[in-house]
């Protein structure tokens, strides 16, 4: 009988599924032999990233600046005095993947302590399973505020500014601007909903109008009618929330549309990426950085002439600059602890203040929220570099920018 | 701005955005037409085309060129791909092979494109003469969309009245009908066939270099235009070219000004569209059941 | 019916992998059975009556949604919630499964799509109920009825998931052999011959739509409290591509073939994402070698060699049967 | 009384009159041929009859209930089996399970989900009977699409058979085949209709088979009953004559 003349009456023989047995317990089996051994000295640190898919592009600043740093620590006697073993995972920007990714992290390399997380949604599976797995997690990038503040969880730190943070140093930057009346675009998701909601209390605290706000599906690609809402809003000025493949899409339409000439726009985030993708048709673009590589101090220009060395050709992204800092304060915080223990090292990091490349930064104790600077950056064109560069126009106490403890707002 | 203005704006952007969209979802069309496939990898072929127009605009500086190269190149990569093994395949005639083959050029062209040209972003800019806008009823319009509209008008009627007038398309039409008969008659089917899923590509392709000033091209652009082609195709009637050009503007219209109405249900509106068709017509509005 | 000893071996076989495997591999093989039940469930569809579903992912976050739900509200036991999962999805299912089986072929496939696709867009559309973009994070694993917690642990949850796995697929090939079967596998041969015979095709069509459902719902509701969240992703079309892939890969109309190649694919994509990054080009290219030199599925590979080839009409009439071919 | 009763049957396709106030009544255990030329509307009568047309006008009543309007499984559940001129079969299922699905349509337990044993072994040995009535059981393992033209329309008939009908309609029986098989096919029927517990309604146009085979036949023209009788009377019907160009030599 044929296959399918088999479905309605099968007889299946004993040794077929003796077989499929065999044929499980083999698959079950094999990939013992593929699992990648670690080294039991270096001191493990998980780094679950975007390697494939649509945000490889973040997932490749978090790995060319982790090599980086592993290089420069090594060569300067590592941590502890043990070399670091960074553990790239690839975990396409899914959350379950993400999870499983950790979860063998922890139970095959028992490396228990995991930066590098690239999408909010996926650092936020992975939080509430912290102490269960006694880790330790840093984030570099994730940007949703409530992170620190509703949903935080004991073995979690945020090194990096936030999106209520960088709503927060706009505007504080908008105080004093000619604008009055703001429209807002976002992102329909985390990251997009805090800074938008951010900034609509925070231009609102400085004195100036709110006009309203949209937010645009995640992957939305024709932005003509955002566009227009915003035109017909009649605001002077437009706060945008959109990164990476919608930044980029929304800017080149506005473009297109010489938006820029009717409405003053400023971007939560400027990244060097997008400005390259976008040529000359970025210059003029305003907006907070969480770093800008441009940053005059000795901590940052070491840096950025030894990534410009490792990788010619290249720019610091901001991604790079916020993995650089995340990676610094975990290294002194374990040298500090003097030791790698989840628990010891969130002691050690709580009100710890570490310099690096974004200058000085306050790990809060009481929310777990790095204190970062707030710089404000205009895209341009500079003799020096092939590419328009952000220029820094300000930069914001850290006091100021950080909000209150446990929270998204602010006091003034 | 007044109701009018607005309703020529919208208008307008939805027109434009059809255009690309047609490009993606009239290619799938012939294609299935023809072979009775689902090409998953369209999109990915879409996202070819701009990668390949991004480099030959960043060699040639030419805007214009990026549009003539890019069709040939990847036309020339979907044929290959055809004649290697899906023309291996029609005689299983079961519609899982295609699937399976399909998805996995897709895979296979996302991951080659990111070792090619790496995970960053490329941007195509906008050529010069198409820069800047137009003033309608005193609302700024851009040249490029304006392009866009005539450019995808153009492509439309061309291949229209190609599939009508012209002999070979006389012969696209045939074997969609009844390929066996037009193989009896002593015509190369198979030849037939791999023209046409090379010009679907070319098509996706020509989408591609159209979108990249508008979008750059990046990574993720294939998986977030194919399912938009998908529902054109659906809503149109799979097969039907005409169908191809109502679905574009049809599915243009309800994301332009669903999301300018309902901004929160801006996704659903669309399956909620393709939903109500297909209960009504379960073979899409031009199409025949399969 | 030695196929009865042979499950009982699988099982045990089963049964015993905590035992060899590296405590670390339980996770994936753990979401690796959960995959291997939800291809199965789309294999009654796909196998069996020839429907190809584009939108079974809905069938699975449908499951993993409303058991997180159940879970982060209601807070009841683990197993009850479970199935209360399956049983409302199987509902919601229904009208849905009424629609579309009113088509066939592409129009199925498609308005299938439609549906998932519409799930997905809800998901955005009410945020304060489904998170959004955020998904569902945090949700537990209550203990009881009758105090029981060993799916707690994660072996415990292990002999959860291969209870239900083992149980389905009796239930499924219970399903596919009984009299219903029998018309199934007519509509797939021939659908309006089976309705001239006096089979009303539509019910069956519905009944086994809305079992496909079930079952993947159960999958989808067995993963969420494991892996602790839910979030859109679980709800993403190309899941159904890809699932729809592992059916035909394992070998569809063969129940068992669609669990080999769920189980077989997710741990080939984690342990190959392992060693390199270029592991989609490996993997679009197995697809691509399946299809071209093994159409008939790992199962297929696994059989080939035990089963007979068909018996050959009397050599006086093999012309015939060769023109009947073709 | 008459098991099959059709008054005034009549179906339209826009100006063409397919079947034309067709008034038919059929004695239960009768051997009725429905004969014409191409185009006279035998299949369309047949199509209308089981339902899979809606007749424009007429009623057919069926065992003294009207089953006109009623969906093409409905008929079939009232007992009325029947084949299509072109075969209709599972061409990958084996024949005997071809015949099975058949066997199970009127069981009371064919929607069995789990289980339903019993229905599969009555299934089982009723396909088998029907098999075996059209010498087909050594194929019974063969998949439909592996058997000779003449075998296929043979498992069809088998299906029909199996179905346990009260009332057979057979379209063509023996459309297609060679002489040797029509033949062959000839001698199964009549031997299989020997034991005349089944009603039957053949379409055909081959005068042989229908002379070997019927009781009574009806004639159609243009939609029209021109005759209907006992075969020796119509074959000397001066109007079935003229209809039918050529005449039976």
């Amino acid at each position: 009988m044929t296959k399918k003349s088999k479905m309605i009456l099968p007889g299946m023989t004993r040794r077929q599924i003796v077989k499929a047995g065999l044929a499980a317990s083999v698959v079950a089996a094999a990939p013992g032999y593929m699992r990648t051994a670690g080294a039991a000295t270096p001191i493990k640190i998980g780094i679950p990233t975007v390697i494939t898919g649509g945000y490889a592009v973040l997932g490749s600043h978090v790995m060319r600046t982790a090599k980086l740093v592993k290089k420069m620590k090594d060569a300067s006697g590592g941590v502890l005095g043990r070399p670091i073993e960074f553990l790239f995972k690839d975990t396409q920007g899914k959350p379950a993947d993400c999870v499983r990714k950790c979860q063998e992290l922890v139970e095959r390399d028992d490396c228990r302590i995991f930066t590098g997380v690239v999408v909010s949604s996926e650092a936020r599976a992975i939080m509430p399973k912290l102490d269960e797995w006694n880790s330790f997690f840093i984030s570099h990038g994730n940007g949703d505020g409530r992170l620190t503040a509703e949903l935080l969880v004991p073995n979690f730190f945020r090194a990096n500014t936030s999106a209520p943070m960088g709503a927060r140093t706009l505007a504080l930057f908008l105080k004093n601007a000619e604008q009055n009346d703001f429209y807002a675009i976002g992102s329909d998701y985390a990251w997009g909903h805090s800074s938008v909601g951010a900034f609509e209390t925070q231009i609102q605290n400085v004195g100036k109008n709110f006009a309203g706000k949209v937010f645009a599906p995640v992957g939305n690609k024709d932005y003509s009618t955002y566009i227009t809402k915003i035109m017909q809003s009649n605001a002077q000025g437009c706060y945008v929330a959109l990164q990476g493949d919608e930044g980029r899409a929304f800017y080149s339409q506005a473009q297109q549309y010489g938006l820029a000439s009717r409405v003053t726009m400023v971007t939560e985030i400027v990244a060097q990426a997008n400005i390259r993708a976008l040529g000359k048709d970025s210059v003029g673009l305003t907006g907070s950085s969480r770093y800008p590589f441009t940053y005059d101090i000795p901590e940052n220009k070491a840096f950025v002439q030894r990534f410009t060395e490792e990788y010619p050709g290249e720019l610091p992204d901001w991604s790079d600059g916020e993995i650089m800092q995340a990676l610094d304060i975990l290294f002194t915080a374990m040298e500090k602890a003097d030791s790698t223990d989840a628990k010891k090292i969130v002691a050690a990091m709580e009100d710890l203040e570490v310099t690096s490349v974004k200058g000085a930064t306050l790990m809060r104790k009481c929310d777990h929220q790095g204190q970062n600077q707030g710089f404000v950056v205009r895209v341009s064109e500079s003799p020096d570099y092939s590419e328009p560069i952000p220029k820094i126009l300000e930069i914001y106490k850290r006091e100021d920018v950080t909000p209150k403890c446990n929270s998204t707002e602010y006091d003034t | 701005m007044d109701f009018v203005g607005f309703l020529l704006t919208q208008s307008l952007n939805a027109f434009s955005q059809a255009a690309i969209l047609f490009f993606i979802a009239c290619g799938l069309t012939l294609i299935f037409g023809i072979m009775r496939i689902i090409n998953f990898a369209h999109g990915s072929l879409f996202m070819l085309g701009a990668y390949v127009g991004f480099s030959t605009a960043a060699a040639t500086g030419s805007f214009w060129l990026a549009l003539i190269v890019a069709p040939i190149v990847v036309g020339a990569v979907g044929m290959a791909f055809e004649k290697l093994f899906l023309s291996r395949l029609y005689i299983r005639g079961d519609g899982g092979a295609y699937l399976m083959v399909t998805f996995g050029l897709a895979v296979i062209m996302g991951e080659t494109i990111r070792l090619i040209w790496g995970p960053h972003p490329h941007g195509i800019s906008t050529p010069d003469m198409l820069r800047g806008v137009v003033i309608l009823l005193d609302q700024p319009f851009p040249k490029y969309r304006l392009f866009l509209i005539v450019f995808g008008l153009l492509a439309a009627l061309g291949t229209w009245q190609f599939l009508e007038r012209t002999r070979a398309g006389l012969l696209i039409r045939a074997v969609s009908q009844n390929a066996e008969m037009v193989q009896a008659l002593g015509t190369d089917v198979q030849m037939v066939r791999t023209c046409v899923f090379g010009f679907g590509c070319a098509m996706a392709a020509l989408g591609g270099v159209l979108a990249a000033p508008m979008v750059t091209a990046f990574l993720g652009m294939s998986a977030s235009v194919i399912i938009d082609a998908f529902v054109i195709v659906i809503i149109g009637g799979m097969g039907s070219f005409l169908g191809s050009i109502i679905g574009s503007l049809l599915v243009a219209f309800a994301q332009v000004f669903g999301a300018y109405y309902f901004p929160n249900m801006a996704l659903a509106i669309m399956y909620l569209l393709m939903l109500v068709i297909l209960v009504v017509r379960p073979g899409g509005l031009l199409g025949k059941e399969e | 019916m030695n196929w009865k000893t042979g499950f009982v071996i699988t099982a045990f076989v089963a049964c015993l992998v905590p035992l060899v495997s590296p405590n670390y591999m339980m996770t994936v093989i753990i979401e690796a059975l959960i995959f291997g039940l939800f291809a199965m469930s789309l294999d009654l569809l796909v196998g069996y009556t020839r429907l190809y579903s584009f939108g079974h992912v809905a069938a699975y976050g449908l499951g993993a949604y409303t058991s997180a739900l159940l879970l982060l509200h209601f807070n009841l036991p683990l197993p009850i919630a479970i199935i209360l999962a399956v049983a409302i999805s199987m509902a919601i299912a229904t009208p849905i499964a009424w629609v579309c089986t009113r088509t066939h072929g592409v129009s199925f496939a498609m308005l299938t799509l439609a549906f998932a696709q519409l799930g997905y867009a809800i998901l955005y559309g009410f945020k304060d109920f489904t998170g959004g973009s955020n998904g569902l994070a945090g949700i537990p694993r209550p203990e009881g009825p009758f105090g029981l917690d060993f799916f707690q642990s994660k072996i415990g949850y292990f002999y959860m998931v291969l209870f239900c796995l083992l149980g389905s697929y009796l239930l499924c090939r219970a399903l596919v052999n009984s009299p219903f079967g029998a018309v199934l596998a007519g509509i797939r041969e021939n659908e309006p011959k089976t309705a001239a015979l006096g089979y009303n095709t539509r019910a069956y069509k519905r009944i086994v739509a809305i079992a496909a459902y079930g079952f993947g719902a159960l999958a989808g509701a067995l993963y969420a409290p494991f892996a602790g969240f839910a979030s859109p992703e679980l709800f993403f079309w190309l899941i159904s591509g890809t699932v729809l892939i592992m059916v035909i890969v394992g070998g569809s109309g063969t129940l068992i073939g669609p669990i080999i190649g769920g189980v077989f694919f997710l741990m080939l994509e984690n342990q190959l994402s392992e060693v390199t990054s270029l592991w989609p080009l490996i993997f679009g290219s197995i697809f691509i070698a399946f299809v071209m030199f093994a159409p008939q599925g790992i199962w297929g590979l696994l059989t080939a060699r035990f089963t007979k080839p068909p018996v050959q009409p009397g050599s006086d009439r093999d012309g015939e049967a060769a023109r009947a071919h073709s | 009384m008459p098991i099959l009763e059709c008054t005034g049957l009549t179906r339209r396709f826009g100006a063409l009159v397919a079947v034309d106030a067709v008034d038919m009544a059929v004695e239960p255990g009768e051997i009725r041929a429905v004969i014409g030329p191409n185009g006279a509307g035998k299949s369309t009568l047949f199509n209308v009859i089981t339902g899979v047309l809606a007749p424009s006008a007429g009623r057919a009543r069926f065992m003294d209930e009207t089953i006109t309007g009623l969906p093409v499984e409905q008929v079939a559940q009232k007992g009325i089996a029947r084949t299509f001129q072109l075969t209709h079969l599972f061409p990958e299922l084996s024949a005997r399970d071809n015949a099975r699905i058949a066997a199970q349509a009127r069981l009371p337990g064919r929607m069995k989900l789990i289980g339903g044993a019993s229905v599969i072994a009555q299934s089982v040995e009723r396909a088998e009977q029907a098999l075996d009535r059209l010498h087909l059981s050594r194929f019974a393992d063969v998949p439909a699409n592996m058997l000779s033209h003449g075998d296929q329309r043979l498992l069809e008939i088998a299906m029909a058979v199996a179905q346990a009908p009260r009332l057979l309609m057979l379209d063509e029986p023996t459309q297609g085949l060679s002489i040797e098989e029509t033949d062959r096919a000839v001698e199964i029927l009549r031997e299989m209709l020997a034991d005349g517990d089944l009603t039957v309604i053949l379409v055909e146009h081959d005068m042989e088979v229908v002379f070997k085979l019927a009781h009574r036949i009806t004639v159609l023209h243009q939609g029209r009953v021109i005759a209907d009788d006992v075969p020796e009377k119509v074959k000397a019907n001066d109007e079935v004559q003229r209809a039918y160009l050529g005449g039976f030599e």
